[in-house]
């Protein structure tokens, strides 16, 4: 194929190019296609168009944080789902709550996360969120044995379908009781 | 608070029957009570949450007395999580013993020992409902699947690339190996000797014979260059590689590549 | 969303399945999706105007070994590349090994590399350094076999980003300190 020459062929490859991506694509990544043949904005005009194409169809085009990917609309997951019992397991509770915290807290040291939960870290916890490459290490602690601080990573926004941590459920949107003092 | 209430009867409720009333577990339920919760800040907010339990009215004799036996059992099952535990009931003792001095006037509200341990509560219950919203959310590979149509991978295969260090690295293993490395230095040198070897023999398999001074550009290039280039022929020659004729004394020398035939 | 009820539901569920399922699924990994609802040969006749739909469009809907898969045209491959241009594994050690002593030694025969590493050559680790033009056939040794020498090319060097052999790092970097005797 000779380099496109018009808005459709562009669409059209950018299309194809996404629905085989199998992640998120960013801006960047989607220019390289064209050899720099072609405008930012130019390319962010032809992702609102393909939004709108697919509009009415059987998946959607979502802005994730680390770009755009072609996923099922929500109404199929309980079928693919059938498709693949082995599905990514759940987490335990020690490990989501780690991540709760790294999340709205970040960036935070294993000692912080120690403090909040009033229990020690389990390093196997830790080694399950990096795997899944949803946390990091961001940098050190300037404080004696420079302990490794922590952060949630952009595949984590990605697999919550969240552009950034400002999309996380408000804190304060766990409205809690106050523990009484004196009874 | 409702939607809290729910969490803990899924929690806790299908885990184990007997539910904890009070920091007092028997000790046969400990281990259970110990998978059960996430630690004393869990078990304490469950029991303050679930049974209005006053932080003030825990039996701290008994507590104590009974968390002195766990440390026992808890040498075989799950030590660190014990010291949790125990250093979560020191700190209700001290609370409460703290609560029992005479209190001087001029002490604040804030400074209230409970202060603390409820702000810690507090925070810890805000991450737990923050938890249970991140688990319920739609994950990628869980309740989100995205387009992964498969292309034809043409193979436009770019070459591996190598780096100086790479090849110095493989040299180094090779020297390692050979135990050459004692013996054998290759210098600056050398390698401009061994570089005009291999000219000097393209050169010749192109060209058939050449004379010796053709092989000098004596017009552009450095004295060293010619000295390299000069020992390069004395090496291909001690090496057989190359072969010199010369008809007679003083006329020009012939080089071309050793064939092995006589001429 | 209540089991599908009409044959749009049916071949929807279908496209959004096959579109994220990242490998070809089979009649009855499909047939899982409907519980035991569906006649294969209606599945069959879905998937043909399933094709049929997509005829004109990006992908294409194929038929390999192992099941049905979307696949994108032809055309749109050489562009799916530009974005992860693949990187051939890199060199056997047997290929750098083979490298640095025609680099240090040359002009080498494959004999001489033989007996510096003491092992044979394979045929195929040549080849590959000949095909990348890092070396060459710079004449023959007059032995009997008359055995090609070999050295390296001004490519080799170019590609190292050296101008001339005297570049390559000595020998003298790599010695190993001596064992004191005296102390």
């Amino acid at each position: 194929m000779r380099e496109p020459d018009n808005i459709t062929e562009m669409k059209q490859i950018l299309e194809a190019v996404l629905l085989t991506a199998g992640q998120p694509l960013s801006l960047d990544d989607m220019l390289k296609l064209f050899a720099g043949r072609m405008e930012r904005t130019t390319l962010r005009m032809l992702m609102d168009e393909l939004k709108q194409d697919w509009a009415e169809k059987t998946l959607e085009l979502v802005q994730v944080a680390s770009g755009y990917r072609f996923q099922a609309k929500s109404q199929f997951s309980e079928f693919i789902v059938r498709l693949n019992p082995e599905r990514q397991a759940k987490y335990s509770r020690a490990v989501m709550e780690t991540l709760a915290i790294i999340a709205y807290r970040q960036p935070v040291t294993r000692g912080d996360i120690e403090q909040i939960r009033g229990v020690a870290v389990n390093p196997n916890v830790m080694r399950q969120l990096q795997e899944r490459d949803w946390i990091d290490v961001v940098g050190q602690r300037e404080v004696p044995g420079r302990p490794s601080l922590y952060a949630t990573t952009k595949h984590f926004l990605d697999d919550l379908n969240l552009r950034s941590l400002a999309e996380l459920p408000q804190m304060e949107d766990f409205e809690q009781t106050e523990i009484p003092l004196d009874s | 608070m409702k939607s809290q209430l729910n969490l803990d009867a899924r929690i806790y409720g299908e885990a184990f029957t007997e539910l904890p009333q009070d920091l007092y577990i028997p000790p046969d339920a400990l281990e259970v009570y110990l998978e059960a919760f996430e630690g004393p800040l869990d078990l304490l907010l469950y029991l303050i949450r679930k049974h209005n339990l006053d932080i003030l009215d825990i039996p701290m004799a008994q507590l104590t007395a009974q968390y002195i036996v766990y440390v026992e059992k808890m040498k075989v099952i799950k030590l660190e999580l014990a010291a949790d535990y125990l250093l979560m009931s020191a700190m209700l003792i001290e609370i409460k013993s703290r609560m029992l001095l005479p209190k001087p006037v001029e002490i604040a509200e804030e400074d209230d020992p409970r202060a603390e341990l409820v702000r810690r509560l507090m925070e810890y219950e805000a991450i737990k409902l923050a938890a249970a919203r991140l688990d319920i959310m739609p994950q990628v590979g869980v309740d989100i699947a995205v387009a992964a149509a498969y292309y034809q991978h043409i193979s436009e295969i770019k070459p591996p690339e190598v780096s100086l260090d790479d090849l110095v690295e493989a040299w180094r293993n090779v020297l390692k190996r050979a135990k050459l490395n004692s013996h054998h230095k290759i210098g600056k040198e050398e390698l401009s000797v061994r570089e005009h070897m291999s000219q000097i023999l393209r050169r010749l398999k192109t060209d058939g014979m050449v004379e010796f001074s053709q092989l000098f550009d004596v017009a552009s290039e450095g004295l060293a260059k010619l000295v390299v280039n000069f020992l390069a022929i004395l090496e291909l020659a001690k090496e057989g590689l190359i072969r010199m004729t010369q008809q007679q004394a003083f006329s020009p020398i012939y080089l071309q590549v050793n064939t092995g035939e006589r001429a």
